[in-house]
């Protein structure tokens, strides 16, 4: 009996771990037999270039939401790196440049960008930590404020004719494979190298998991909380600068709402939004599902209607699949 | 016993908003000795202890350890004093492993700074096995029964080599089997020189362990005492501040029909073939290791989970329970195992917390009846002498035994026949306790039928009428009153047949 | 000298600054920024006579409406409003009506316009006719348009893309539109969808665009695919991004509007009403078809 | 010493208990000073008028929250329920008309839009209770589904030229008081007594407070989840009708990101995204500080930009003054 037991829950322990993953697979078979053009290797790096922001968004979002908090900056943050990336990109022969008298080397924008990221951060982290309020609340503020600089600083205008060099960033192509994938692959593995075998991600989870005995055992949790917000930020920071340089152009209204779309990944993937759960594997499955998604019903033409409707009735249906139910009661 | 004293705290006052949980009271330690904290629930033994572990700060008083005086800045600081404590709150992290559970904050690291996995689980394994835990160190944390959960607190405070370990009700959740190991390696620790604070509200193991006894009463210090100078009685007498003598109050009730009657219910995989009775007046315990299943055949005859096969008859007829809401309504009661996890609304007021499983009484219209709530809040709390400042309080701020009485309350409220007490008295004080069999006695005086869930010996033979035995998942025999022993009933709670 | 010092203690006298409050869809919309621009412009050139306030509806058509109420509150001589939606003006200008403060509408007609508010702009309608007559007869009358929309509810998305469709439906049997998706008005959703239909294999002749940042999106994908010059693509709005674009070649045409236009027109129209002087209460601004051959007047 | 704690500890809890409440106070006293236009009746009715349609979303999802729920379909779901009720409340000579033959009284407009709400509640909430997904992703799933039918059923494009009698809802007065205010009084206190009064009022405190427990007291959680996201779903159907009618016109892309207010408004009200706490008073009283900065930020002629800047600053500011710190960790 004892046995019969332990076997029954070890498969349904697979499924539970890998059940998005089948899930996602399942979708993907889907595609490529109702779209022929779905499994192309062209197609393939599309879908995955285009989540590239979203996943390196959703890598910080995950290691937040591990900690039970909640990151509602995200989307704004990347629109006031960007455009302060792009500000410091600009062609020099560029007419209307935002520094007409200043040029930088490639450098200089990305290091800025990434600055205006891990400030944001640091300071949502900060006011956390030291006034307790919740992140729902501080995030909400920084998702506020950032936008309104990000407008500010550009005057509403889009920082455009950006240097090819920042450009490259991402349009470029190493070995083929596009460079913004690169960036993604790159952050996801250091991210879950951090997560799953560092002291700082240990920290992670054991906040999350009860506060309370990380204190007890000693943890500077505020510390903790401060540099886990701050390397969220910094990565809203790296997404803002592969964004401008996609599109060549830092423009204040980017990344409207992306933040939902990183916590649905993170939480699709299996993240609990009560903490102490989650894993960067599983938010980039959720983030390729979302992708599949709009790559796939763009190929199936889709109206843009029916292609909402279809959307929302996917994601609920993949997390109702998917056997780790209760990953969060929210 | 020497004068060396390890630690010497003085005129220690600690306020919380509204309440004044320590006023000016002592504590000092020697070294190599076991010290026992006493005193009810409430009596301020917890909130010292974190003030040594440097969760608050006192807001008056020194603390001196190894005769200097010190600031205990935070847990850090005192850990690295070499003070470590086993909270009486449990806390593991529950995704995360034993091993990780047991080094968090100080994980071992390879050359590259990632954490060593390897090492960690050794380290564990090796510890456990010094302790005599069996334990696999990559168990997740919410995999273990709460027992293993407190064996692995236990082995963590080990782990620091602290000079001082604060042990905070170490034992509420574990079985003899394991308390006899804890003793061990205190005796072994207490050889070595280490000094430990040990509370708890078991009265035998007070006298089984301790050196010296210091008390405490409503946050005041009352006095320190050897242990062998102290017996049960004068004990109890310093801590209640008022004479308790006896210890059960088991009382003769006329013993009527049967009530309830169990036959051949399954839960596949948690319990198998379990059947019996109870009869109006009667209290019958039921007895068991831990994990015997015990907890899960009660919570499946309330609907809390459900049955594979058997049935269940309540006045001789057939009954289908399919969720605690027909329970209720086939009146029967269940005091849960874990007040925290499926008891209490902490941050609801005691009011709500009573009248929660009856609310269709108060209703008037689709209203409720404010008048009739307060009645029966100020009937609850009367009846179970409940401590509260008012029925409007947060529960949470209630001391533990205070928040049982006014679940039992709630219970009450709902009229039942049969009352199903599971863990009645864990983690509550001997005064407490006392009030809990008095009214128990009363219940079957009154014709209801009480079952009560015990993994405490003693008081499972004080108490009750018949006793109900099980081991892993089957019951095992059933003994009446006047046949039951210590050991009868382990020999039939370790798997041996009647 | 002296007649010029008694002219301004007169306007002192008069009272103080013309008050305006302007209420404009959106921020995030590059296009209506130039537009804000022309009317800042033309304030400043009135010379502090002017006190605009400007605030930003964020395409909410009751935060909209809630400016415009406060407005009325705070007792401003004149409201500017770019709707957010052209069908639900009617309580706004009830506010101002009963409240006799002078309204104008700019950029989008109110569905509701009486007589004496004013309205300045264009037709959206003709950006996507004007856009897809020059597609098609660069496609040859043949050959397959997919749409690049704007937000579904916007009525510019739906106007112009109703133009595009009106003009293939009428002239041109032998031209398809074989994809029509929204781009949410940006470019980084425009590239995303533009990389989807690229993807799929299907053949595209042209890209007709709501817009040009949607189009610079669409080209960017069509770049990365190698497939640059092989594919048309117009946007609406000539933002000196897309002029930029046309003068490298990479973008075929777009619709400009001149927005500095109607915001000084807008602005100039609000003060001369308030000011009592007479105006005319219609004034259209129309559309111009942007190509490789006239681009270089558009550019400042 | 015993009798000055005491009376400490009441002030102290007397702020707990009402802090937000006086700072509230404090910023309509500040606005006051710094505009005299700002405390004109007409500017105040303004105030409220201009939360109506928040408030009444906050109303439903407060109660969702104190579950430990959450509700992202609520602006879409007003969308939805502003087509359909507009959609039977077009005037009958009106060209265009959708339903060219039909004209029916005002009552069937009203419920047709309540039952949308109703109907899109009711099935978030089946969804949550039966298979036990998060309600952040149920319900982040109906947002996407409830525009995409809003858009379908409008095809795009408002749907104007509505009755008079019907536009009464949202632009008449009564007694001198803006009808929508009166629909948002009497609904708050419905829910307000709701909360404290009844037997489902103190299910909904049991079910945040503690589930299991709820489950032990003999509560049919499912069935209780499923009322409650039904009553929220029915105040966003009522917020439809109420927009709907306040501009005349039903639209699909009405109320995008209400929901975020919403929330913020329960929050900074107090109600924690624990679970377990909070107040129908507490949220009304988040409403309308938003709402009021909102005003005051237009009145005072702060430039937009800068709005975005003070409006975040402020929110988080109010929350972190609140003593009521750690209402909830996320
Ligand atoms: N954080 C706190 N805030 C307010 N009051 C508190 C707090 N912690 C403890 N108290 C109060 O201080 C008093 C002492 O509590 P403490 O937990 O120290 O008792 P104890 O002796 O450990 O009781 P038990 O035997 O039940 O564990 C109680 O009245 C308790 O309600
Ligand atoms: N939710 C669960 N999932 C898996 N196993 C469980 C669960 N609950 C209980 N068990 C297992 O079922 C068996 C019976 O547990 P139960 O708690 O009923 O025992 P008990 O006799 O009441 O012991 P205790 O003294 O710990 O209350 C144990 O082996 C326990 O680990
Ligand atoms: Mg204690
Ligand atoms: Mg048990």
């Amino acid at each position: 009996m004892e046995r019969s037991r332990k076997m029954k829950a070890k498969t349904e322990q697979l499924f539970r771990k890998y059940g998005i993953f089948f899930i996602f697979i399942g979708m993907v078979v889907l595609m490529s037999i109702l779209s022929p053009a779905f499994l192309k290797v062209g197609n393939l790096l599309n879908v995955v270039r285009q989540i590239s922001v979203i996943g390196l968004i959703a890598c910080g979002v995950t290691m937040v939401i591990i900690t039970t908090g909640i990151d509602l900056s995200s989307g704004s943050v990347l629109a006031l790196s960007a455009v302060v990336a792009a500000s410091f990109a600009q062609r020099a022969d560029w007419a209307s440049k935002m520094y007409p008298n200043i040029d930088v080397p490639l450098i200089v924008p990305i290091l800025a960008g990434i600055l205006v990221g891990v400030l944001c951060g640091a300071i949502v982290g900060i006011i956390i930590a030291k006034t307790k309020i919740p992140p729902f609340i501080a995030t909400l503020g920084m998702m506020i404020v950032a936008r309104g600089a990000a407008l500010i600083y550009s005057d509403g205008r889009p920082i455009s004719s950006l240097k090819s060099s920042y450009n490259f960033i991402g349009q470029g192509k190493v070995l083929g494979i596009p460079f913004p994938i690169i960036v993604l692959v790159v952050m996801a593995a250091i991210t879950h190298v951090l997560l799953t075998n560092t002291k700082f991600g240990k920290y992670v989870y054991a906040i999350g998991g009860n506060e309370n005995a990380a204190v007890v055992s000693g943890i500077n949790v505020d510390k903790y909380k401060v540099l886990i917000y701050t390397y969220a930020g910094m990565l809203s920071g790296m997404a803002g600068i592969v964004l401008s340089s996609r599109i060549s152009s830092g423009q204040p209204g980017l990344g409207v709402a992306y933040e939902l779309d990183a916590i649905a990944s993170a939480v699709i993937g299996g993240t609990s939004l009560n903490g102490g759960i989650g894993k960067i594997t599983g938010t980039i499955i959720g983030a390729l599902i979302i992708g599949v998604l709009n790559n796939g019903l763009d190929l199936l033409n889709v109206s843009a209607y029916w292609q909402q409707i279809v959307k929302g009735v996917i994601i609920v249906a993949a997390v109702i699949l998917d056997e780790r139910k209760n990953r969060g009661k929210k | 016993m020497t004068n060396d004293y390890i630690l010497e705290m003085e005129n220690i006052t600690k306020e919380f908003p509204g309440v004044l949980a320590l006023d000016d009271v002592q504590l000092k330690v020697r070294r190599g000795t076991v010290h026992a904290l006493m005193g009810e629930n409430g009596a301020g033994k917890s909130t010292l202890m974190k003030t040594v572990i440097g969760i608050h700060q006192p807001t008056k008083g020194t603390i001196k350890w190894k005769g200097k005086e010190v600031v205990i800045e935070n847990t850090n600081h005192a850990l690295s004093l070499g003070i470590s404590m086993i909270h009486q709150e449990l806390s593991p992290i529950p995704y995360m492993t034993v091993a990780e559970n047991i080094y968090l904050g100080r994980e071992p690291v390879n050359k590259f700074g990632l954490v060593d996995h390897k090492k960690m689980e050794k380290d564990t394994e090796e510890l456990l096995k010094r302790l005599d835990i069996e334990i696999d160190p990559k168990a997740k944390m919410a995999e273990l029964s709460i027992a293993n959960t407190q064996m692995v607190e236990i082995a963590k405070s080990i782990s620091y080599n602290s000079d001082l370990i604060i042990m905070d009700e170490p034992t509420s959740a574990i079985t003899e089997k394991e308390v006899d190991n804890l003793f061990k390696i205190i005796n072994k620790l207490r050889s070595e020189g280490v000094a430990i604070i040990y509370i708890s509200h078991k009265m035998d193991e007070i006298f089984k362990i301790s050196d010296e006894i210091t008390v405490f009463r409503d946050g005041k210090y009352i006095a320190t005492e050897l242990a062998e100078n102290l017996n049960h009685d004068k004990l109890v007498q310093l801590m209640v501040g008022r004479e308790l003598k006896q210890v059960f109050h088991k009382e003769e009730a006329e013993i009527g029909d049967v009530i309830l009657e169990v036959k051949n219910l399954t839960r596949k995989g948690y319990f198998e073939d379990v059947s019996f009775n109870v009869r109006r007046g009667e209290i019958l315990g039921v007895a068991g290791l831990m994990g015997s299943g015990r907890t899960e055949v009660m919570e499946c005859i309330f609907g809390v989970t459900p049955k594979d096969s058997g049935e269940i008859f309540i006045n001789n007829e057939k009954v289908d329970i399919k969720t605690p809401e027909d329970a209720i309504k086939h009146k029967m009661a269940l005091l849960t195992e874990d007040r925290k996890l499926t008891g209490l609304y902490l941050m609801l007021s005691v009011e709500d917390n009573m009248i929660i499983a009856n609310i269709d009484e108060y209703k008037k219209g689709i209203f409720l009846d404010k008048k009739k709530i307060n009645e029966a809040c100020e009937e609850g709390i009367e009846k179970l002498s409940v401590k509260t400042p008012s029925k409007e309080q947060i529960i949470g701020n209630l001391s533990g035994g205070n928040q049982q009485k006014v679940l039992i309350a709630r219970w009450l409220l709902t009229q039942p026949d049969i009352l199903i007490l599971d863990e009645p008295t864990r983690g509550i004080d001997v005064g407490a306790k006392a009030e809990i069999h008095k009214l128990m006695s009363k219940l079957a005086q009154q014709g209801k039928a009480v079952i009560m869930i015990s993994s405490e010996l003693p008081e499972v033979l004080g108490m009750s009428d018949r006793i109900m035995v099980m081991h892993e998942g089957r019951k095992t025999g059933e003994l009446m009153r006047g046949d039951a022993t210590q050991e009868t009933i382990m020999h039939l709670a370790t798997g041996k047949k009647q | 000298g002296c007649a010029g010092k008694k002219e301004e203690q007169a306007e002192e006298g008069k009272g103080k600054k013309i008050k305006v409050g302007v209420s404009i869809a959106s921020f995030d919309d590059t296009f209506l920024m130039y537009m804000k621009d022309g009317m800042e412009e033309y304030a400043k050139k009135l010379g502090g006579e002017v006190e605009a306030t400007y605030v930003d509806a964020k395409d909410d058509a009751i935060k909209q409406l809630a400016q415009v109420e406060n407005f009325v509150a705070q007792g401003v001589d004149a409201i500017i409003v770019v709707p957010v939606n052209t069908e639900a003006t009617g309580p706004m200008t009830q506010a101002c009506q009963e409240a006799n403060i002078p309204l104008v509408y700019v950029n989008r007609l109110p569905d509701n316009l009486p007589e004496d508010v004013v309205f300045v702009g264009s037709n959206s309608i003709d950006a996507g006719i004007f856009q897809m007559e020059y597609l098609a007869e660069k496609m040859g009358g043949k050959g397959n348009v997919v749409i690049l929309m704007g937000k579904l509810d916007n009525e510019a998305a739906i106007k112009r893309t109703e133009g595009v469709k009106k003009v293939i439906e009428e002239k041109y049997p032998n031209i398809k539109v074989t994809k029509e998706q929204t781009g949410e008005w940006s470019r980084a959703k425009g590239m995303a969808v533009m990389e989807n239909w690229l993807a799929s294999g299907d053949k595209i002749d042209a890209v007709a665009s709501n817009n040009d940042d949607m189009a610079l999106g669409a080209i960017n994908a069509i770049e990365a695919q190698g497939k640059l010059g092989e594919i048309l693509v117009a946007g609406v709005d000539a933002t000196p991004d897309a002029l930029a674009e046309i003068d490298k070649g990479r973008l075929d045409a777009t619709v400009f509007q001149d927005a500095e236009g109607q915001g000084s027109g807008a602005m100039e129209a609000a003060v001369k009403k308030v000011k009592g002087e007479k105006v005319q209460n219609r004034v259209w601004i129309p559309f111009q078809l942007v190509t490789p051959e006239n681009y270089k007047e558009f550019m400042k």
